[in-house]
């Protein structure tokens, strides 16, 4: 479980953070109350409803001790043997109140936190920030209230407010303030609330206001509240638009990154190859097998399996890719539709491979904790790492293939030989070569789609079914043979789904793509690259 | 003959290899189980398993095979409905007996099935009504987001009726439905952030099969926590979370009537008796890491009753083991113990209510008080009131 | 074909040629007052059976054919030559609705637009066409491409419910006669050597009937004896048919030349007879070389 | 040069079938119509010559597949157009029939209803427009034709007009077929959706699962696919059949030659998806259920794969295919359920590495040795 | 420079050759005649090994290579103009005539004197190699096989579907990398004033056998025209 270890050591780090910043905040409270054996159980045993009251009381009178248990439950590190409180971090326990190592009985069960709980726990251990140096987290504390405006955390937020200095973090908590405010007996003060949140434009102050508004029953103040939706609605629709537009380029690069291998075996050697989702699906159990090994031998390195993963992923499906060219496919070039069978033979007894050594089921591959997250460009627009690469990823494959094809004497043979295969031979081409190293690229670039469908998706024996309709429409719309089309039915096709789907539904969309790929071959009947002219003939 | 011949009609390749080849592996397990004390009758279970491929009409070809050809006394078989609703007209026709384990949508009643998976009562609406309690989060807003197919279709529109009557607008319940297979979220995830806005959000899953992963991908991605709009899924089970990278799901719900993580003398004991077959046999995925869910434990349960009503009935016979099977009992790996109906060929459960862990499995947050029976003609569809709840003799 | 055959067409050629002259000369009968003139049908009133007024066509901006103006009279045996990439095969490319070119008119006859046809239709009006690389159906036996080139009603029932009759068993007879191939009726055209294709595309043109026959280098690859019957032949088809023939190869030109068209750089250089264009400096600098 | 030319010996067209093919017809034709019949309605079950229920289902099911075979074949075989999405005709005809079937039920369906249970369920009150004919056998049996028949036509027109060709057309069609798929998956169409049609009882106010009715369903299919057969075999020896070869070879040429390749194309492709449509229709009496994924991609592309196994541009090849494939997988799926992908599989890439003209090819390339051997 | 020996070579059952026995020599234009259809192209084929021998040996610079891939005997030096072209048609003028140095070391340059030869092509080198006219195919095609400089140049038809002024330079070309001592050329050619005028061996077949064969200053005398006439 090295990942769990690094996380609870990230977690015991935040706790020190926390407990100092409160002791130092709180140095001068000598009213706090220390944590009492009576608390913890109040917040950890009874009905959900029990607890909550309990987490709120401990909250008007905050101690480090107390911090530190909240973000025990938070971790889920806390146990009960019957009455006995205990904290458990790493196979050994503590008392919460004393901080005392203690034995951890057997017969010790797991505090549960359901949602609820977790929510509040959540919002009071930020709450507890309010004071914290950082002002960094000073925001953030500020933003998680207003997440969960409770007026218990007023009193709190009012002080926070008072001995604040920088103008940015005031501004967050006066917003907090207002969104505790909001829901106060006032109409006035509900007023002026509903105004001051008009600027934070976020998908939260909306909820607050949205929620508000269902039961205002004051006229001014469900004007003021209208009107200040409609100033963040404003303001959020670029974000909508932007993120739909991204979505679709997201779709686009998958798709590329899922047709590219097949523009080679398709597109410039002519095998309708069948197995091309088969060999996506190999990079992905290839994928699967490289973080296998990495959590077994290399734990501390675990966010690094990628590395390793990219290019095993590449090699286990070049691989199998040469030793099909070898054995089944070189003996079909120039009958292209019986490549069709043969591949499709091919696929059935891969996918079945896949099964009988790991399982009918999915298997599990987890992201490197690089790739979770995003980047927030805007209040409701946040790119997701995991997206970002995977396109800059399918950047990367398209312009090396693209070098490797166009500039490299290894691509003219390529080209040359899938072409006119007696003919390059006679030029002196040793053809066979070519085409297992064609093929071979082909397939591990296919390898390659997989890795990273493996970080999206799933990955399973069925992975390539899902995908090789989509893949052979992108090279085929694209026009057979022509890199460039490729790149634009992918990202076309991508986009396109993605803006009908917004409007239509995945479904309707869908179709709608679908019967745009039937009226645009109408139009274009060799793809949005067609050759044209004489050479098309040949 | 001096076996008995048990059918075991599960998909081993195909799209729904991933889900059923499992049940087929519980199937045999029990089976090997009860040959291990003896059988049936004094006679061994003989199992027969075929490979109806994921293809619909295939099942049906099966079952007439294995009832014409192979004289099977009894079926354990299918996943998705419409494999069932294939085999069905044959069972009847040739007076078989299926055994059903899967959580499906109702609105079906046959003599010759018994239906150990829930019906929509004894899953969806309860699951609905925790969200709406305040512990559940007390959802106002409603996002239906299922595969394009009649379980979620169904299930949705008794969800939509139960919603309704509990004083949801409709413009506040959201209908969405995705391709089998769809795999890119984005999209609905934005939507649902967005239609999250607008009120306290909940989200009922009936995503099927393969595009569960991505769908939790994708909600992991997005960073849309569990405690902001919690996704309750009646079709995600330990087996769906072995692909999923969980960490990012922590507090998401599914509503079942058997999790892994439940705690009863029954549940370790099937636990440890599937662990230590997986491991003997070498099957797969579970050899290293055993998982079960329930559709494991509603197939072992039917197999264990069906094994109960034949030694009742002294007989193999189908209409004397259906007369047996009424009010039979087994005490269920979830700690209760089920019972089945005296008429309507479904099982008496308990619903639990579990939350995603980190480690993939799930902490039961909320059960019902005791067995629910089962309403396989919901009273919220027009029509179904004067349904009688038992098989119509045809 | 045997040689009171080839009598029988020089016979003809005369009569034609004699009658073409009078067209040219008597005014009254190109005058288009009263004619009945059946749609479809050709009109050779004006003296020509093709007609092409500049004409461009260019690929990516390389201007291929650039003002290109040619006609042919009914029953002329025309010569086209020119150097590689003239624009020749783009020519034939244009008047059999290959290729559409970007402006200009093409006029089979005086009335049919041919931009206005597809090329099966342009087919069926009368133009047949062999190509500069031979293509004949690989995979049929060389009878059945002779029979599927038969100038017959083309359309689906009529091919569903087709017998061959006597006179048609006679005419394919004689078509593989002379194309030298009866010893291969059965064979599969696939199999032919490249000088065998030749005839056979040329034994399908005849079968068609083609009032104007488009041949691109007939005799390419063909040795001299076979080049010496193919000029035959042609001379024997001119009058009754109109004929374009492009080819690099003098001698055969010499042979069946009356008038000799050049064409450069998609235009036409030079026209005259064989004598005539062989002595214009322009086409001996580009063309045939000193 | 003055020999005459009649001595020329030119090939005649040759006959529909020869005696040798006569008496195999005659054969396959008795068999279908008697001792099958025979030996699963009146030879006693537990007869070793008993030819059990469940055989003659696989058998009547494997003939539609085989007419599907046959009309791939005619359009992929003989005029070089592979069509991926001929499951959309094969399932259009099927729910044409399953529409009929529905309104059979009458009343006696879970609701009681006049309308088909989805209907019922869907909270519908009438039967859509696109119901309208369905309780009428003629119109159904009209329908059949129809429905597969104008779509073929008006997406083969406009595919063909445009001169769409090669894997452009495959990929169209395949996108055809895939969008109806997604479109019957959704209850709003009108189809039962993912669970389309099943529990049949009637045909012809007759009820279904009866013996009787099983084998006239079968002997029907039976008769279908020898005049299938029958009837392609005397297109593809027409001059229509040469004209499609022709395309197939050099398309250019062909229009050149002074034939458009369009209404030759057009009339090859409607009567393959008509075909379809009729195997369709007997297939889903026959199998009790019919419903979207008869669409899916991958399904049209089985098709391709028998015809291709038995072996393309040779008429009986596609049958023997469909036959082999399909008897091999419910074998298999029995005898080997874990393993069976892989003999299927390891058979397709045999057939091309070792057979590329499919099994009847090879067997032709046999009996033409034996021939070859015995004359020496 | 190259020996073969009794070759017969069959196509399904037809026998297309028959104990073909000829050789080339350094510094000679060899020449082949002989009708339509009576093995020309299928001696050539045979010779660069792109259909296999049924029997018989080939001898090339003293090693047999009658069992060697076509790329092998490339790279011993043999280059290559087939009937009908074969130009890589999606490849541009440039690419087809890097294709003709597979056998060189990477990097290797276009001969420039390539361009001298064949204007046209530096003209249209960035041009598809199918959109050429067919005369520029064909020396397309005639430029990529010497773009390696081969030891021996087997040429199919080279001046099929090409310009007279065109023919008299491939004339003068073929004349001038004989005479230059370092070649061996086997021409295979309809047109028969350029053959005999190039000739300095010829060979005339017939049904697959060699009939006739001599110096090419005796053609005239033996009455070579004729014989491929009948
Ligand atoms: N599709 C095309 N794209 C670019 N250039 C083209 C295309 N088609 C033809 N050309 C160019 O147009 C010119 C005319 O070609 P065309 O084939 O008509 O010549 P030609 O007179 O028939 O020559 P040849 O005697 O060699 O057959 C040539 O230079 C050729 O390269
Ligand atoms: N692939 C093949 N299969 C069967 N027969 C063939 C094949 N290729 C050529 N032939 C036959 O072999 C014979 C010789 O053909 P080849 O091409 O060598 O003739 P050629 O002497 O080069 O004729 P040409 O001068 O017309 O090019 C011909 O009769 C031809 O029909
Ligand atoms: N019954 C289901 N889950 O399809
Ligand atoms: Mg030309
Ligand atoms: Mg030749």
């Amino acid at each position: 479980m090295p990942k769990l270890q690094q996380r609870s050591a990230a977690c015991r780090d935040f706790v020190v953070r926390v407990t100092c910043g409160l002791a130092i905040a709180l140095l001068g409270q000598s009213s706090a109350l220390a944590l009492t054996a009576e608390q913890t159980r109040a917040l950890t045993l009874g009905d959900t409803d029990a607890r909550v009251t309990a987490l709120q009381k401990a909250l008007a009178s905050p101690d480090a001790p107390t911090a530190a248990f909240l973000q025990a439950m938070a971790d889920d590190a806390v146990k009960v043997n019957g009455t006995q409180v205990l904290v458990v971090r790493d196979g050994k326990a503590t008392d919460p109140v004393s901080g005392d190592a203690t034995t951890l009985p057997d017969t010790a069960e797991d505090v549960i936190n359901n949602n609820r709980m977790r929510g509040e726990i959540d919002a009071a251990l930020s709450a507890l920030q309010l004071l914290s140096p950082d002002a960094a987290l000073r925001v953030q504390a500020a933003k998680s209230v207003l997440k969960e405006p409770d007026p218990t955390k007023l009193a709190m937020l009012e002080k926070a407010v008072a001995s604040e200095t920088n103008e940015g973090v005031k501004k967050q908590m006066l917003l907090a303030r207002a969104a505790i405010l909001l829901n106060s007996n006032d109409a006035d003060e509900r007023f002026a609330s509903a105004k001051t949140l008009a600027d934070s434009q976020t998908p939260d102050t909306q909820l607050l206001l949205n929620q508000r508004l269902s039961q205002e029953e004051d006229k001014k103040v469900r004007a003021q509240l209208q009107t200040s939706l409609l100033t963040i609605q404003a303001a959020l629709s670029w974000g909508e638009k932007l993120g739909a537009l991204f979505t679709g380029i997201s779709l686009g690069s998958i798709l590329l990154l899922v047709a590219l291998g097949l523009a080679i075996t398709y597109g410039l050697m002519g095998v309708i190859n069948m197995a091309h989702g088969e060999l996506m699906m190999i990079g992905a159990y290839a994928t699967y097998v490289v973080q296998g090994l990495f959590r077994q031998y290399l734990p501390g390195m675990f966010d690094a399996y990628l590395l390793v993963a990219v290019p095993a992923s590449f090699l286990a499906a070049a691989l199998v890719g040469a030793v099909l060219e070898r054995l089944v496919l070189r003996h079909l070039y120039g009958r292209p539709l019986e490549t069709l069978l043969a591949t499709w033979g091919i696929s059935l007894v891969l996918m079945q491979g896949v099964r009988s050594i790991f399982g009918a089921q999915n298997v599990g591959v987890e992201n490197p904790s690089w790739m979770s997250g995003g980047v927030q460009l805007l209040a409701n627009l946040s790119l997701p790492y995991n997206r970002l690469i995977i396109i800059g990823f399918a950047v990367f494959v398209l312009v090396g293939m693209t070098l490797l094809i166009s500039k490299t004497r290894l691509g003219l043979f390529v080209r040359g030989v899938t072409q006119n295969r007696p003919m390059a031979s006679a030029l002196g081409v040793n053809t066979a070569r070519i085409d297992t190293y064609a093929f071979s690229l082909g397939c591990g670039i296919a390898g390659l789609a997989g890795c990273a469908l493996s970080q999206i998706g799933n990955v399973g024996p069925d992975l390539g079914q899902n995908y090789i309709v989509d893949a052979f429409m992108v090279v085929v719309l694209g026009g057979v043979g022509q890199l460039a089309g490729t790149v634009y039915a992918a990202m076309g096709l991508g986009l396109m789904n993605k803006l009908l789907e917004g409007v239509a539904g995945a479904v309707l969309a869908k179709i709608a793509v679908l019967v745009f790929i039937i009226v645009f071959i109408q139009k274009r009947p060799q793809g949005i690259f067609a050759m044209k002219g004489r050479s098309a003939e040949a | 003959a001096d076996t008995i011949k048990v059918g075991v009609l599960h998909s081993l390749s195909g799209t729904m290899a991933i889900s059923e080849t499992v049940l087929k592996d519980t199937v045999l397990m029990a089976i090997d189980e009860i040959n291990a004390k003896g059988g049936v009758l004094g006679k061994k279970l003989e199992p027969v398993v075929v490979d109806p491929a994921s293809n619909w009409p295939l099942f049906a070809e099966k079952t007439k095979q294995l009832l014409g050809q192979d004289k099977v006394s009894v079926i354990f078989g299918c996943w998705t409905s419409v494999s069932r609703k294939s085999v069905l007209p044959v069972v009847e026709e040739m007076n078989g007996l299926l055994f059903y384990p899967v959580q499906y949508e109702g609105e079906e009643l046959s003599k010759n099935v018994f239906y150990t998976g829930a019906a929509p009562n004894q899953q969806a609406i309860p699951a609905v009504d925790y969200l709406m309690s305040k512990d559940g989060g007390a959802a106002k807003r409603w996002v239906l987001l299922g595969t394009d197919y009649v379980y979620p279709r169904t299930t949705n529109k008794i969800l939509r009726a139960y919603l309704k009557s509990k004083g949801v607008a409709d413009k506040d319940i959201d209908e969405k439905y995705t391709p089998f297979g769809h795999s890119d979220y984005q999209t609905i995830v934005a939507d649902i952030k967005k239609f999250s806005a607008g009120g306290k959000t909940a989200v009922v899953s009936t995503i099927n099969g393969d595009s569960n992963v991505p769908f939790y991908k994708e909600l992991g991605n997005a960073g849309l926590k569990a405690k902001d709009v919690p996704v309750v899924a009646f079709s995600v089970g330990e087996e769906e979370l072995r692909g999923v990278d969980t960490k990012p799901l922590v507090g998401h719900l599914a509503a079942w009537n058997y999790f892994m993580s439940i705690k009863s003398p029954a549940n370790d004991e099937f636990i440890k008796k599937w662990s230590a077959y997986a491991k003997a046999k070498g099957i797969a995925g579970h050899k290293d890491k055993p998982l079960t869910n329930d559709p494991m434990e509603a197939t072992y349960i039917g197999i264990n009753m069906w094994k109960q009503a034949v030694e009742k009935a002294k007989s193999t016979d189908v209409d004397k083991v259906i007369a047996a099977m009424a009010g039979q009992t087994f005490k269920a790996p979830s700690g209760i113990v089920s019972k089945m109906d005296e008429k309507n060929h479904h099982l008496h459960k308990s619903v639990f209510i579990g939350e995603i862990k980190a480690d993939g499995q799930f902490n039961v947050v909320w059960k019902t008080p005791g067995p629910v029976k089962a309403k396989p003609w919901s009273p919220f569809i027009e029509g179904n009131a004067s349904k009688p709840d038992e098989p119509v003799k045809k | 074909m045997t040689p009171d055959l080839f009598e029988e067409g020089a016979k003809r050629l005369a009569t034609h040629q004699a009658r073409v002259v009078s067209e040219v000369t008597s005014g009254d009968r190109s005058a288009g007052f009263g004619r009945v003139h059946e749609p479809g049908s050709l009109d050779l009133t004006h003296g020509r059976i093709l007609y092409l007024e500049d004409v461009h066509v260019s690929f990516d901006g390389f201007k291929a054919i650039n003002g290109l103006s040619l006609d042919i009279a009914p029953g002329e045996l025309r010569c086209i030559i020119g150097p590689n990439g003239a624009g020749k095969t783009t020519m034939m490319d244009i008047i059999t609705g290959k290729t559409k070119p970007d402006s200009g008119q093409v006029f089979f006859g005086s009335t049919i637009d041919l931009l206005r046809h597809n090329e099966p239709e342009i087919a069926q009006l009368g133009i047949g066409r062999k190509f500069q690389k031979p293509t004949v159906f690989e995979r049929l036996s060389v009878f059945e491409n002779l029979e599927l080139a038969l100038k017959t009603h083309k359309g689906v029932a009529a091919s569903m419910f087709f017998k061959l009759n006597g006179t048609q068993r006679d005419r394919l007879s004689e078509v593989l006669h002379t194309i030298h191939l009866e010893d291969s009726v059965n064979a599969q055209a696939g199999n032919l050597s490249h000088g065998q294709k030749q005839w056979l595309e040329i034994g399908m043109l005849l079968m068609q009937d083609p009032k104007l026959l488009l041949l691109d280098e007939p005799v390419a690859g063909m040795t001299d004896f076979e080049t010496e019957r193919t000029a035959e032949l042609f001379l024997t088809l001119k009058g009754k048919h109109s004929l374009m023939v492009v080819e690099h190869d003098m001698s055969f030109i010499n042979t069946i030349s009356d008038i000799v068209t050049v064409l450069c750089d998609g235009s036409v250089l030079a026209q005259g007879t064989l004598a005539q264009v062989q002595a214009d400096e322009r086409v001996i600098e580009v063309y045939l070389g000193r | 040069m003055t020999h005459t030319t009649s001595t020329l010996q030119l090939p005649e067209a040759p006959a529909l079938l020869g005696t040798k093919g006569w008496i195999l017809f005659l054969a396959a034709f008795i068999t279908v119509c008697a001792v099958v019949p025979v030996l699963n309605l009146w030879v006693p079950a537990d007869s070793v010559f008993h030819m059990s229920d469940y055989a003659v289902a696989l058998v009547g099911k494997v003939m539609c597949y085989a007419i599907c075979a046959l009309a791939i074949d005619l359009i992929w075989g003989y005029t070089g157009i592979l069509s991926l999405g001929h499951g959309l005709f094969f399932a259009l005809g099927g729910y044409v029939m399953g529409m009929y079937l529905m309104r059979q039920i009458g009343t006696d369906g879970n609701y009681k209803s006049n309308l088909p249970d989805f209907m019922v369920f869907l909270d519908w009150k009438t039967l859509p427009w696109h119901w309208t004919f369905s309780d009428s056998f003629l119109a159904t049996l009209l329908m059949i034709v129809l429905v597969p028949g104008v779509l073929a036509f008006v997406f083969g027109y406009f595919a063909f007009r445009s001169r769409i060709k090669g894997v452009y057309f495959s990929i169209i069609t395949q996108a055809m077929t895939f969008a109806a798929m997604l479109l019957f998956f959704r209850n709003e169409t009108g189809f039962g959706g993912n669970n389309g049609f099943t529990d049949f009882k009637r045909i012809l106010d007759l009820p279904i699962a009866t013996p009787a009715m099983r084998m006239t369903l079968f002997v029907l299919t039976g008769w279908a696919l020898l005049m299938s057969y029958l009837f392609a075999r005397w297109l593809v020896q027409s001059k229509f059949g040469r004209v499609l070869q022709a395309i197939r070879d050099a398309e250019s040429r062909v229009m050149f030659s002074g034939y458009s390749p369009l209404p030759y194309k057009l009339t090859i492709w409607v009567i393959s998806a008509v075909m379809c449509g009729i195997a369709g229709a007997l297939y889903v009496p026959q199998v009790g259920i019919i419903n979207p994924s008869e669409m899916s991609p991958a399904n049209s592309i089985e098709m391709a794969v028998w015809a291709a196994v038995g072996g393309r541009a040779s008429l009986i090849g596609p049958i023997v295919g469909a036959f082999l494939v399909n008897g091999m997988k419910s074998w298999l799926t029995v005898t080997a359920p874990e393993f069976w992908l892989y003999f299927l599989g390891a058979l397709f890439i045999g057939v091309t590495l070792y057979m590329p003209q499919g099994v009847v090819g090879l067997m032709q390339k046999l009996s033409a040795k034996t021939k070859a051997e015995e004359r020496v | 420079m190259l020996q073969a020996a009794n070759i017969n070579q069959f196509y399904g059952g037809s026998h297309i050759l028959r104990d073909v026995s000829f050789e080339a020599n350094l510094g000679r234009i060899t020449v082949l005649l002989g009708r339509n259809g009576v093995g020309k192209t299928t001696l050539l084929k045979s010779l660069m090994g792109a259909v296999p021998i049924r029997d018989g040996n080939i001898t090339f610079n003293g090693e047999a290579i009658e069992r060697a891939a076509p790329y092998e005997r490339a790279r011993a030096g043999i280059g290559y103009v087939p009937q009908g072209r074969e130009i890589f048609a999606r490849l541009t003028v440039e690419d087809n005539l890097r294709m003709g140095l597979a056998t060189q070391p990477a990097g290797t340059d276009i001969p420039a004197e390539l361009f001298e030869l064949f204007p046209v092509l530096k003209q249209m080198l960035h041009r598809r190699g199918g959109d050429l006219s067919g005369g520029q195919q064909q020396q397309l095609a005639i430029a990529r096989a010497l773009a390696s400089g081969p030891k021996l140049l087997v040429l199919d038809e080279p001046t099929e579907g090409i310009q007279p002024s065109i023919i008299k330079d491939i004339g003068r070309v073929i004349r001038m990398l004989a005479s230059r001592g370092d070649m061996a050329i086997l021409l295979c050619e309809q047109y028969y004033d350029f053959a005999e005028e190039l000739a300095d061996d010829y060979l005339v077949m017939e049904r697959g056998e060699v009939i006739a064969r001599g110096l090419g200053s005796d053609m005239q005398r033996n009455n070579v025209r004729q014989l491929v006439a009948i």
